[in-house]
C-alpha cells in the first residue's frame, strides 16, 4: 500500500496550526488491520527475505568460528593484556545491553504514559531487545578465561561450600541481566498471545495451526481473559520500568565500583541509562525505517513515530552530552591528579581520535534532529541513527580502554588493539542479531494486531484517539 | 443468514455474533438485565465497557504480584545475608561481612523477577490457560473473534437457560448470526 | 473453525506447565546427589593393588602401629609409603613363598618398586599436610576410617571440600587426645562432652577464621 | 644478523632469519614430527639430525618441545586460521565442553622406594651445600632437593662471597640442568658414540704425543680457579711438558690482570672492604653487580647505606661512567662521560691527588672539573676510609691510576687489600688465545681440547678462530650444549651440569668450596675432571674420586680440621666451604713508572671530538652468551633498558638526536670493515659520543631459545679493542626491528611527544619518594611532608578515612619492607621468584603484547634531564593490600583475604574475569592469556616446585609472599610447639636479595627487621592516598650529596 500523502489532509486555512500526523492512517477497520499485518506472516515468503536471512546467517557463522577458536586457544587470541584486561568483549556487552533498552522502555514506560503511538512499534522493539540482550549476554561468558566454569557465578549449593561473592558488580550483572532477559521475554510473550490466537485462526496449514495454537495457549479473547490480561500486562509494565532503569545502572556499576580513574564516577548510572535509551532508539529506527518500507507498513509506522523517536533520541542524546561535560568538569574540580590526567589523556592521548569521533557521532551530528525536516525524512534520520550507533560503541570503547591503559603507575602503562578475532566476535554477534530478527519478522507479527485494532476509528479500545 | 436448529444431546450454550462493539455492549446489558449470569463475551481487543457490563471489576492480579515481589525480595536478601555471615564468612577487601549496600542490587533484581513470574503465571492461572481445546472453537464463525467481530455466549449451564427462549432473546439483539456451541 | 487440539490437551498442557516446577526441582536434587555419589567421590571403592594388602590383618590382628610403615606421618606432609624393604623385614621370615607376596619379593630382588594405586587422592591444587593434623590430635581413623577393619583399603570419606570444611570450621567435634591419634578404636568419651573444646584450646588449634582461609589448603 | 667479512661458520642468512622469524610461528603437529624422528632408530636418527635440522618440521619440533615462547599458541594476525586447524578445533571445543562435566580424577600411582635412603623423608625437601661457578669463580650456594630433584638454588649464608645472597645466574642455573636442549650424548661427527669409542680414538693419539712431550696437545679452558682442576693440569703438564694450557674467558676483566701486573709487579687481585669506605668513586666500574665479588660487595655497600632515623649515616658514592650501570644508579653524584673523557677524568683526579702528572688530551668540561675538585677534596678528607674502584672493564691505564690513588689515599690494607691471584696459573687470556691461533695456523696442533667455553663464537673477530680451529687434527669440545664450537669439532663430550657432578672452585677472596651433585647425571655426560683423567690414564676415575682424592691430600694443607681428613672433607661438604682457604693479604707497592706510563697514555691520546666509541659489555642476563639458551634469563628484563630476548645498540638521547635515530631503528655499525646491523635503543643517562653493545646475542647454535636473538657483538670485537673501540661508523638503514621491553615500551616508541607525559606523571605521582640526607636530618618526615598526599596510618597513625570497621589481625600479620636506598636493580629477586613459584616464560611475542608473567617486577624510573637523569629501581611485588580493591570485584571469591592478611589467590577457583587486574592500582596481577606453563616436556616438570600449583590457561596469578614457605614454616613450628620467629621464613625475593633491600616479616612481631623498618619515618606506602593499606611498604630513597656540589654548576646542571 502506497504512503498516504499527509499534506493532502491538511485542513485548509490552518497552515500555522502544527500538524500532527496520525499514528494510524485513516480508512482502517479492525478487520483490515488484522488482515494486513497477519498477511505479512502468513503470505508467501518474499525472495529478498531469503537473501537477507542467508547473509546474516553467514555473518553469524563468523561468530561461531571466532568463538570456537577462542575456546580452543584462550582469550589470548584477543588484544587484551596488562594493563588492559577488558577489551572488545566488555565494550560489545555494554553496547548490546544498551541497545536492548529501547524495547522494554517503549513497551513499558510509554504504555504507562499512555503514549498510544508506541503501539505500532513496541512489539518490534521488544523483539529487538530480546535479541540484543541475547547477544550481550554471551560476552560476559566469552570473555572469561575459563568460560566452562561460568556457572560458578550463580548461587547454587555445591560440594565446595562456596557461593558467589555478592559484593562484586559482576554478580550484580548476572542477576540484572538474567532478570532483564526473563522479564523482557515474558512481557513480549504475553503481548504476543492474542496475536498468536489471531494467526492460529488465520493459519491455513496444519503445521502453522498447531504452532500458533500451541503458543497461543487457547486464547479466546473472552472479556474475563482480557480483564486479567490487561491487569497483568499493566503490572508487568510497572515492573519492567524500574527494571529497565536498573539494568544499565548495574552495568555502569561494573565500572563505577572500580577504582580506576575514568570508571570511579557517580555520574555513571544516569549517564549510562540515558546513553542506553539513546542508542536503543537509534537502533529501533535503524531497523524500522528499512523494514517499514520493505513490508509497506508506512500506514502503521507513520512519520509521527519517526518524529517521536527522533525527539526521544534528541533528549537522551543531550543528557549523554551533558554526561561527557560533567566527566570533564568532575576531573577538573576533583583536584584528583589521576582523574585529571585520565581526561587529559582521553582527549589528547594516543586514543584521542576515538574520543573526537565519539563526540562527532554522539554530540554533534544528532543536533540535526532539531530540524523537523530531518526528523520526518527517513533517509537523513536513518543516517543520523547510524552515527549514533557507531558513536555509542566508541563511547564504551573510550570508557573501557582509555581508562585502563594508563592508570596509576606509569610503569604499567600500555596500549590496546583489537585483533581479527575481536572483530570476528563482534561482527559475528551482529549476524546473530539479524538472523534472529529476520526469523522474527517472518514468523511473528511485528506489530501488535490486537492493540492496533483498538486504534481503528469507531473501536472502543482504550487510549483510542479520534483522528482530526 | 439462517439459523439451523438440530437436536443435539449436549449443548455448551448459544453464541451470538455482532458486527460492532456497541451491539455487543447493548446485548450484554440486556442479557444481564434478564438475569443471566453464565454469560461470556468475546472481543478482538479489550473493551472496558464489556467487562463492566459483565460485572468484572476487581482482579486478583495485583495481590499475586505483590506476594511475588515480597517473596523474591526477602528471599534474595536472606540468601546473601546467610552466605556472607554463616555459610562461608570471608574477609573480602576489608569490607564488613554484612555489606548491606552491596546486597541491595541482587535483592532488587530478585524482587522484580519473582513479581514478574507471578504476574505472568498468575494471569495464566486466573484465565485457566493453557486451554487449547474449548467448545467455542467448534463454531466456525468464531474465528472472527480474533479478527473484527464480537461474540456473546450464554452457557447452557445457566439456570435460566432455555433453548428456545434464549435463542429468541439473542436474535432480538440484532446479531449477525446466532449459533449453537457444542461441547 | 474446527478444533485444532483434542480435549485431552487441556489437562496435558496444564500439568506440563505446573508439573514442570517439580520436575526441575527433582532434576536439581538428582544432580546434587550425583555429585556426592560414591561414583564421583570414589568413596568406599576398592582400587586394584599389586598386592592385596590387608590392613585388617596387619593392624587388627598383628597390631602393627601405623607408623611402622607410614613413617613420615608425624614429620612430613606425606605420610609415607613403606619401601619394599619394610615389607621384607618380616616377610623374609614368614610367608616366604606365599604366591600373594611374589610381587613384593620380585620387587625386592629386582629392585623395581611396587606401584600401588593411590586410594586417598586429593586434587593437585590441594595441599594437605599429615604432620600438622597428627600434631593437633586428628586421629587416623577420623579421615581414613576404621582401617583396622578393611581387608582391602578403600577411601572412607568423600574428601570433598565441604567435608574438609566441616572439621576446619569446628575441630572440637573431631580432635582427640594426641596419645589416641593412632588408636583406631577411640571414641569420644560420652561422659565428657567438653573434651573437644578443651583440646582445641590446649593444642592451640587456630580459630576457624584461619583454618578456613583459602591459603590454608590452596596455593 | 651479522655480516663480519672474515669467514664465519653458521648460515650467512642469520640476519634475515633473525628479523624474519620474529613474531611468526605456525601451529604444528608434534606427533607427526616425533613419528618422523622415531621412524629412524638410534644413531641413524642423529645422523639425520643435520638434514632434519634444515627442515621446518624440525625447527617447529624444537619450538614445540620447548615452547616457552608461547608464540605457537597464538595465530599471528596475518596468517589466519588454517582449515585443518579449524576443523580440529570444532571438535576440540566440543570436547572442551565435555571436560567441564568431568569431575573424576585419573588413577594415580604411588611408587615407594624399594630401599629408602634414610635421609630422605618424602614431602620434605633436603638442602645441600654446593658451589655456583660463574666465569670460573665460585660462591657458596644451598641447593634445594625435592625427593632427588634439584628445584631451587639459594645462597649459602656461611660463605663469604654469598652471605646467603644469589645473583640471577645462580638462580637460573637450575633451569639449565633440565634444559631439553642440553647436549645429551657423546657425538662424533653427528653420530652418537660411546665414551669408550672416544677413549679408543683419543688415547693412542695421546700416547703418541706423550712420546713427543705432548707438543701437539693444546687444552683451552676459561678462567679456572678449581684447585683440583689446576692440580690435574699440573700433573698433565708434567707428563706432557711441551703441551700448552690456553685460557680464554671472553668476559673476564682482562685489564684488571694487566693493570696489576703493570703496577703491582704481579697479577694480584684486589679485595675491597666496603664496610670501611665512607667515600667511594667508581670509574666506570659496576662492582655491585659484576665481578666475582659483587654479591659480597653489594652486601657490604648496602650496610653502609641503610639509613634510618636512628642511624642517619650513609656512605657517599660518585660514579663516572658511560653506560649507566646498576652501581651508577645508586650514586649520589653520577657523571655520564664518553669513555675517553672518563680516562681524562681519572687522570685529572690523579693529578689533583698528586699521584700522576699531566692533563687529559681533551680538556674536561667545567662540570667535570668541578666534580674532580670536589671528589679529590672528599677523598682526601677520608684517608683510609675512601675507595677508588675501576675494576671490571675500565681500560688498563685508568685501573693503574685507581691503584695509585688508593695507595696514595692510604686505603691499602684498610678498604682495599691485595691477594695472590685466585685464578689458577693466571695468564693474559688475550695473549693466550692469540698464541693458540698462531700455533693452530702453523699446524702445530695435533689435538685441541676445548673444555667449557665456546671460542668459535666468543674469540676476537680478527683472530679468525673458526678457521684456525679446523686446522687442528683432533678437535674435542666439552660443554653443556652443542654450541658453535661443538659444530666445528669432531668430538663433542656433554659436560655434566654442576648439580650433577663433583668439582670445586674458589671465590673472589680465595675461599675454596666443593661442588657436589644432587642428582645422577640426566644424560651421558662427563665432568671436566673426568675428561682430564684421560691424560693421566685414569679413564674410569669418577669426578668424585678425583676431587675427593685431591682434598684428601690437601685439606690438611688447607689448614682444615686436622686429624681425620675424611671427617674434614665431610665437614667442608656440609658447611659449603673449606676453612682457611681464603687468601691472606700480600703487600705490594705501585710502581711509579707504570703510573707515569698510564698518565702519558691518557694525555697522549690524540683527541677526536667526533669519534664515537663503542663499548662492549657482558649482557646482564645472558652474560657472554653462555646463558643464551636459558629462557628465564632471556626473558629477564635488562635492569637498565628493560629489554628482553634481544640486545640492542644502546645510545644516549644526545647521540640519538644527532644521528636522528629513534628506538627500534636499525643502524649499521661498522668498524674497520666489520659490520653488523643492530636496532637502536635510546637509554637516558648514556653518555654522548658513545654507544654500548652487549655481548652474548646473535648466536646460531644455541638451540631454539637462543638462536638468532639480537646481534652478535663479537663480530665487531677485535684483539686490540676488547672492551671499547673508538671511531665506529653508524649508518641508518631505514629498517626497523621490534624490540620487546617490559616497561614504557610504547611510550618510548611513540616518540618524543609521549615520553614527557610519562615522566611528568612520574614526577607528579612520585611512586619513588626521594630526599637528601641533610634534609632528612632536618626533617625525618620529609618524604611525607609533600602536598597532595593525604596521610594514612602507615605513615602517621592518623585515623583511617573509612566508613568500615577495621579488621583486627591477631596472630601473624605478614608484611614486607623494601629499602629503595639500596636496591641496585640486579633482578636476582625476579628470577628467584620465577624459580620458586613456577612462573612460566612467555616469549618475545607475548612480551610485546604486554603479557610478561613475572610476579615481581622492578620498575625503573628516570628523574630529571634525559641526558643525565637519576635512575630509580623499585621492586613491585603484590602489595597485599588490607583493603584490597581486587578482592571486592571478584565474582567467585577466588581472591580473598587470609586471616593473616595475605591477599590469597585461589587458582583453582578463578574463572578469569580479569576484573581484579583492572582494579589493581599496582598492576601486579598476571593472567594466563594462553597456555603458558609447559605441560609437554617431562624433564621440565622435574624442575617445578611441588609446593606451588602450576597454573592453567585462563587463570589469574600473582605474588602471595611465597605462602607455601609461610605455611611450611607455620606447620614446622607448630609441630615443634612454638611460633614463627625471625629466621624461620623468608620469601624467595628477600632471600636472594644481595643488598637486603627486600625484607619480609610479621608486622605484629617487633623482632622482625621488616617491622622495624615500617616504624621508620622513611617508610611509605605506594599510592597510599588510595587507602588500600598495603602490607608491602617502601623506605624512601635518600641521596648523600657533596655539599660543595649542591650549588649550580657552570652549566647550571645538577651533578
Amino acid at each position: 500500500m502506497a504512503t498516504i500523502d499527509e499534506r493532502a489532509m491538511l485542513p485548509d486555512g490552518l497552515p500555522e496550526k502544527p500538524y500532527r500526523p496520525p499514528v494510524l492512517a485513516p480508512g482502517y477497520t479492525p478487520g483490515t488491520v488484522t488482515d494486513k499485518i497477519s498477511s505479512v506472516v502468513l503470505a508467501k515468503t518474499p525472495r529478498w527475505w531469503y537473501v537477507a536471512f542467508g547473509l546474516s546467517f553467514c555473518v553469524m557463522m563468523l561468530f561461531l568460528a571466532s568463538v570456537t577458536w577462542l575456546f580452543a586457544k584462550g582469550v589470548g587470541i584477543w588484544g587484551v593484556n596488562q594493563p588492559v584486561g577488558w577489551g572488545f568483549a566488555i565494550v560489545n556487552f555494554v553496547w548490546w545491553i544498551g541497545i536492548g533498552h529501547a524495547g522494554t522502555l517503549i513497551s513499558a514506560i510509554l504504555l504507562l504514559l499512555r503514549q498510544e503511538w508506541r503501539t505500532s512499534i513496541n512489539r518490534f522493539a521488544e523483539a529487538m531487545t530480546l535479541f540484543a540482550v541475547a547477544c550481550a549476554g554471551m560476552f560476559p561468558v566469552l570473555h572469561l578465561g575459563r568460560p566452562w566454569l561460568a556457572y560458578w557465578l550463580f548461587p547454587y549449593p555445591n560440594t565446595m561450600g562456596l557461593w558467589p561473592q555478592f559484593r562484586s558488580p559482576l554478580i550484580w550483572d548476572v542477576f540484572a541481566v538474567s532478570t532483564y532477559a526473563t522479564v523482557s521475554l515474558l512481557f513480549w510473550y504475553v503481548g504476543l498471545i492474542p496475536d498468536l490466537a489471531t494467526l492460529r485462526d488465520r493459519a491455513k496449514n496444519r503445521v502453522s495451526q498447531i504452532f500458533y495454537g500451541f503458543f497461543s495457549m487457547g486464547w479466546r479473547g473472552s472479556a474475563s481473559h482480557w480483564h486479567n490480561y490487561e491487569a497483568a500486562y499493566l503490572l508487568l509494565a510497572g515492573l519492567a520500568t524500574p527494571l529497565v532503569v536498573s539494568v544499565h545502572t548495574v552495568v555502569s556499576f561494573d565500572f563505577a565500583i572500580g577504582i580506576v580513574p575514568g570508571w570511579h564516577s557517580t555520574i555513571f548510572p544516569p549517564y549510562f541509562v540515558a546513553g542506553a535509551i539513546y542508542d536503543g532508539f537509534a537502533m529501533v529506527l535503524t531497523l524500522t525505517i528499512p523494514l517499514r518500507a520493505a513490508f509497506g507498513l508506512q500506514d502503521f509506522i507513520t512519520t509521527r513515530h519517526l518524529q517521536n523517536m527522533a525527539k526521544v533520541m534528541l533528549a537522551t542524546g543531550l543528557i549523554v552530552v551533558y554526561g561527557y561535560g560533567i566527566e570533564i568538569f568532575f576531573s577538573a574540580y576533583s583536584a584528583n591528579r589521576y582523574e585529571q590526567f585520565m581526561i587529559l589523556n582521553r582527549i589528547t592521548g594516543p586514543y584521542h581520535l576515538h574520543w573526537i569521533l565519539l563526540i562527532v557521532c554522539n554530540a554533534i551530528v544528532p543536533q540535526l534532529l532539531w530540524f523537523r525536516k530531518v526528523r520526518t525524512n527517513p533517509v537523513p534520520l536513518w543516517i543520523v541513527c547510524m552515527f549514533v550507533n557507531v558513536g555509542m560503541w566508541l563511547e564504551r570503547f573510550v570508557i573501557v580502554i582509555t581508562s585502563l591503559h594508563r592508570d596509576f603507575l606509569p610503569s604499567s602503562w600500555g596500549m590496546y588493539r583489537g585483533t581479527i578475532f575481536d572483530w570476528g566476535t563482534f561482527i559475528g554477534t551482529i549476524g546473530l542479531f539479524l538472523t534472529l530478527l529476520f526469523l522474527f519478522i517472518r514468523f511473528l507479527p511485528m506489530i501488535s494486531i490486537a492493540e492496533m485494532r483498538a486504534l481503528t476509528p469507531g473501536s472502543r479500545g482504550e487510549g483510542m484517539e479520534t483522528p482530526e | 443468514m439462517s439459523i439451523h436448529i438440530e437436536e443435539r444431546p449436549i449443548l455448551y450454550g448459544l453464541m451470538a455474533e455482532f458486527d460492532t462493539p456497541e451491539d455487543l455492549i447493548r446485548a450484554v446489558e440486556r442479557v444481564r438485565a434478564t438475569g443471566f449470569r453464565q454469560v461470556e463475551a468475546y472481543t478482538p481487543y479489550p473493551i472496558e465497557e464489556v467487562s463492566h457490563a459483565l460485572g468484572l471489576h476487581h482482579s486478583w492480579m495485583s495481590l499475586l504480584v505483590l506476594i511475588g515481589g515480597i517473596l523474591g525480595g526477602t528471599g534474595g536478601y536472606l540468601l546473601q545475608y546467610w552466605v556472607n555471615l554463616y555459610a562461608y564468612p570471608m574477609n573480602v577487601g576489608g569490607r564488613p561481612m554484612h555489606s548491606w549496600p552491596a546486597f541491595i542490587v541482587p535483592t532488587f533484581e530478585c524482587t522484580i523477577l519473582m513479581a514478574a513470574l507471578f504476574a505472568v503465571f498468575g494471569m495464566f492461572a486466573l484465565n485457566g490457560l493453557p486451554q487449547p481445546y474449548h467448545p467455542v472453537f467448534n463454531v466456525p464463525r468464531f474465528a472472527e473473534a480474533s479478527r473484527a467481530h464480537f461474540f456473546l455466549v450464554i452457557k447452557a449451564a445457566d439456570p435460566r437457560f432455555d433453548r428456545q427462549a434464549t435463542e429468541k432473546l439473542l436474535s432480538d439483539l440484532n446479531p449477525s448470526e446466532v449459533a449453537e456451541v457444542e461441547v | 473453525m474446527p478444533q485444532i487440539f483434542h480435549r485431552s490437551t487441556n489437562t496435558i498442557a496444564k500439568v506440563s506447565i505446573f508439573g514442570g516446577v517439580f520436575i526441575l526441582a527433582f532434576v536439581g536434587w538428582v544432580y546434587s546427589e550425583l555429585l556426592r555419589s560414591h561414583y564421583v567421590t570414589g568413596q568406599d571403592v576398592v582400587k586394584p593393588q599389586p598386592v592385596p594388602f590387608s590392613h585388617e590383618h596387619h593392624v587388627a590382628q598383628l597390631g602393627i602401629d601405623c607408623r611402622y610403615c607410614h613413617t613420615s606421618v608425624e614429620k612430613s606432609s606425606f605420610a609415607g609409603m613403606p619401601p619394599t624393604s619394610t615389607c621384607m623385614n618380616c616377610h623374609k621370615q614368614i610367608w616366604t613363598n606365599a604366591a600373594l607376596l611374589e610381587p613384593v619379593r620380585s620387587s625386592y630382588s629386582t629392585n623395581m618398586p611396587l606401584r600401588w594405586s593411590r586410594v586417598h587422592d586429593l586434587p593437585d591444587f590441594v595441599y594437605f599436610d599429615h604432620s600438622i593434623h597428627v600434631a593437633k590430635g586428628v586421629g587416623c581413623a577420623t579421615c581414613h576410617g576404621r582401617v583396622d577393619r578393611m581387608p582391602l583399603m578403600y577411601q572412607n570419606a568423600s574428601l570433598q571440600m565441604e567435608w574438609c570444611l566441616d572439621c576446619h570450621r569446628n575441630p572440637a567435634k573431631y580432635i582427640r587426645p594426641k596419645d589416641q591419634v593412632f588408636n583406631m578404636a577411640w571414641q569420644p568419651p560420652a561422659d565428657d562432652p567438653g573434651l573437644g573444646a578443651r583440646l582445641v584450646k590446649d593444642y592451640h588449634v587456630l580459630p576457624p577464621r584461619n583454618l578456613t582461609s583459602c591459603s590454608t589448603c590452596h596455593r | 644478523m651479522n655480516e663480519s667479512d672474515d669467514q664465519k661458520p653458521g648460515p650467512p642468512t642469520e640476519a634475515t632469519d633473525a628479523i624474519g622469524r620474529m613474531g611468526q610461528s605456525t601451529p604444528i603437529d608434534l606427533e607427526a614430527v616425533q613419528e618422523k624422528l622415531r621412524a629412524e632408530p638410534g644413531p641413524a636418527m642423529w645422523r639425520s639430525l643435520d638434514e632434519l635440522a634444515g627442515t621446518p618440521d624440525f625447527q617447529e619440533w624444537l619450538h614445540r618441545e620447548f615452547p616457552r615462547q608461547a608464540s605457537e599458541w597464538v595465530e599471528p594476525a596475518d596468517d589466519g586460521v588454517s582449515r585443518r586447524a579449524f576443523l580440529q578445533l570444532a571438535g576440540g571445543s566440543l570436547g572442551l565442553a565435555g571436560l567441564t562435566a568431568c569431575t573424576k580424577q585419573p588413577l594415580e600411582r604411588i611408587v615407594p622406594y624399594v630401599r629408602q635412603p634414610e635421609e630422605i623423608v618424602p614431602g620434605k625437601p633436603l638442602y645441600f651445600a654446593s658451589t655456583h661457578v660463574h666465569g670460573g669463580y665460585g660462591y657458596g650456594v644451598l641447593a634445594t632437593s625435592h625427593t632427588g630433584r634439584p628445584t631451587k638454588i639459594e645462597g649459602n649464608p656461611d660463605h663469604p662471597a654469598s652471605l646467603g645472597a644469589t645473583d640471577v645466574f645462580a638462580q637460573a642455573s637450575v633451569l639449565d640442568l633440565y634444559d631439553p636442549n642440553r647436549s645429551q650424548a657423546i657425538v662424533n661427527l653427528g653420530r652418537i658414540r660411546t665414551w669408550g669409542a672416544f677413549v679408543n680414538e683419543a688415547s693412542p693419539l695421546l700416547k703418541a704425543q706423550q712420546a713427543l712431550g705432548g707438543e701437539g696437545v693444546r687444552i683451552l679452558t676459561g678462567t679456572v680457579t678449581s684447585p683440583t682442576f689446576a692440580d690435574q693440569m699440573k700433573t698433565i703438564l708434567a707428563q706432557y711438558p711441551k703441551a700448552r694450557w690456553h685460557r680464554w674467558e671472553p668476559a673476564a676483566a682482562h685489564d684488571e690482570y694487566r693493570a696489576a701486573v703493570a703496577a703491582l709487579g704481579g697479577p694480584h687481585d684486589r679485595i675491597y672492604d666496603l664496610t670501611q669506605a665512607k667515600v667511594i668513586l667508581s670509574l666506570g666500574s659496576d662492582f655491585l653487580t659484576q665481578g666475582p665479588g659483587s654479591l659480597r660487595y653489594s652486601r657490604d655497600f648496602s650496610r653502609g647505606r641503610q639509613v634510618r632515623a636512628k642511624r642517619p649515616v650513609m656512605n657517599r658514592l660518585y660514579a663516572v661512567e658511560s653506560m649507566p650501570t646498576n652501581t651508577g644508579t645508586l650514586a649520589d653524584h653520577r657523571l655520564p662521560l664518553p669513555p675517553d673523557e672518563v680516562a681524562g677524568f681519572a687522570l685529572a683526579l690523579a693529578a689533583a691527588l698528586g699521584v700522576a702528572s699531566g692533563a687529559p688530551a681533551a680538556p674536561l668540561s667545567p662540570r667535570a672539573q668541578q666534580l674532580v675538585a670536589a671528589v679529590a677534596k672528599d677523598l682526601q678528607a677520608n684517608p683510609g676510609a675512601s675507595l677508588v674502584v675501576a675494576d671490571g672493564y675500565a681500560p688498563q691505564a685508568v685501573q693503574v691510576l685507581a691503584l695509585a690513588m688508593n695507595e696514595k689515599l692510604g686505603n691499602v690494607g684498610k678498604t682495599v687489600r691485595y691477594i695472590r691471584p685466585v685464578e689458577a696459573d693466571p695468564v693474559d687470556h688475550l695473549r693466550s688465545i692469540q698464541e693458540l691461533v698462531i700455533d693452530l695456523n702453523a699446524g702445530k696442533v695435533e689435538a685441541l681440547f676445548v673444555l667449557g667455553g665456546n671460542p668459535v663464537y666468543t674469540a676476537p673477530a680478527d683472530l679468525g678462530f673458526a678457521a684456525a680451529y679446523q686446522k687442528a687434527r683432533l678437535r674435542v669440545h666439552h660443554g653443556l650444549y652443542q654450541d658453535e664450537t661443538a659444530q666445528l669439532s669432531q668430538w663433542h663430550i656433554p659436560e655434566a651440569h654442576p648439580l650433577e657432578t663433583w668439582s670445586d672452585a674458589r671465590a673472589f677472596d680465595g675461599t675454596a668450596s666443593l661442588v657436589q651433585p644432587l642428582i645422577e647425571p640426566l644424560y651421558e655426560s662427563k665432568s671436566a675432571h673426568e675428561l682430564l683423567g684421560l691424560f693421566a690414564n685414569q679413564i674410569d676415575a669418577s669426578a668424585y674420586d678425583i676431587v675427593h682424592a685431591y682434598w684428601q691430600k690437601n685439606l690438611h694443607a688447607a689448614g682444615a680440621a686436622g686429624g681425620d681428613p675424611e671427617a674434614a672433607f665431610r665437614k667442608a661438604l656440609h658447611d659449603g666451604l673449606i676453612p682457611g682457604t681464603a687468601e691472606p693479604a700480600v703487600t705490594a707497592a705501585v710502581n711509579g713508572g707504570a703510573v707515569a706510563q698510564a698518565a702519558a697514555s691518557i694525555s697522549g691520546a690524540k683527541p677526536d671530538p667526533q669519534a664515537i666509541t663503542l663499548l662492549f659489555r657482558p649482557d646482564p642476563t645472558v652474560y657472554d652468551g653462555r646463558y643464551a639458551g636459558n629462557p628465564w634469563l632471556q626473558e629477564l628484563p635488562n635492569p637498565m633498558t628493560k629489554l628482553v630476548w634481544d640486545n640492542a645498540l644502546v645510545v644516549g638521547p644526545a647521540l640519538a638526536r644527532r644521528l636522528k635515530v629513534q628506538i627500534e631503528d636499525v643502524v649499521e655499525v661498522s668498524i674497520r670493515g666489520r659490520k653488523v646491523k643492530a636496532a637502536v635503543w635510546v637509554q637516558p643517562g648514556h653518555a654522548d659520543r658513545s654507544a654500548t653493545l652487549h655481548l652474548g646475542y646473535g648466536r646460531w647454535s644455541a638451540g631454539p631459545v637462543g638462536n638468532g636473538r639480537g646481534v652478535n657483538a663479537y663480530a665487531l670485537r677485535t684483539t686490540d679493542a676488547l672492551w671499547a673501540v673508538a671511531g665506529i661508523g653508524l649508518k641508518r638503514t631505514g629498517d626497523t626491528f621490534n624490540l620487546a621491553s617490559t616497561q614504557n615500551h610504547h611510550l618510548l616508541e611513540s616518540g618524543t611527544d609521549e615520553m614527557p607525559t610519562a615522566e611528568k606523571e612520574v614526577m607528579a605521582r612520585r611512586p619513588v619518594r626521594t630526599g637528601t640526607l641533610p634534609d632528612f636530618l632536618k626533617d625525618p618526615n620529609l618524604v611525607h611532608e609533600k602536598p597532595g598526599l593525604p596521610k594514612t596510618p602507615e605513615t602517621t597513625g592518623a585515623e583511617d578515612l573509612t566508613l568500615y570497621p577495621r579488621y583486627e589481625y591477631k596472630g601473624y600479620a605478614w608484611g614486607m619492607a623494601i629499602d629503595l636506598n639500596v636496591c641496585t636493580g640486579c633482578s636476582a629477586c625476579v628470577v628467584a621468584c620465577q624459580a620458586e613459584n613456577n612462573i612460566p616464560t612467555v616469549g618475545k611475542e607475548q612480551v610485546l603484547k604486554q603479557r610478561a608473567m613475572h610476579w615481581l617486577r622492578i620498575d625503573r624510573y628516570f628523574e630529571g634531564d634525559p641526558d643525565d637523569p637519576q635512575v630509580h629501581h623499585q621492586p613491585v611485588p603484590c602489595m597485599q593490600c588490607e583493603n584490597a580493591p581486587c578482592e571486592l570485584v571478584c565474582p567467585v571469591a577466588a581472591t580473598v583475604h587470609s586471616a593473616e592478611g595475605l591477599n590469597d589467590m585461589v587458582y583453582n577457583r578463578c574463572v578469569g574475569t580479569r576484573y581484579c587486574s583492572n582494579n589493581c592500582p599496582y598492576k601486579v596481577r598476571r593472567f594466563n592469556f594462553l597456555r603458558y606453563s609447559n605441560h609437554d616436556v617431562p624433564v621440565l616438570k622435574l624442575r617445578e616446585n611441588p609446593d606451588v600449583t602450576v597454573r592453567m590457561r585462563g587463570v589469574m596469578e600473582k605474588c602471595t609472599y611465597c605462602v607455601q614457605r609461610i605455611n611450611r614454616a607455620k606447620i614446622d613450628t607448630e609441630v615443634a610447639g612454638r611460633t614463627v620467629v625471625p629466621g624461620d621464613v623468608q620469601t624467595a625475593c628477600a632471600q636472594a636479595c644481595p643488598t637486603e633491600a627486600i625484607v619480609f616479616g610479621d608486622n605484629n612481631n617487633p623482632a622482625w627487621e621488616s617491622t622495624k623498618r615500617k616504624a621508620d619515618p622513611l617508610n611509605y606506602a605506594l599510592l597510599e592516598e588510595l587507602n588500600t593499606r598495603p602490607r608491602t611498604t617502601y623506605l624512601a630513597k635518600l641521596r648523600n650529596p657533596n655539599p660543595d656540589l649542591l650549588g649550580a654548576t657552570p652549566e647550571g646542571k645538577r651533578i
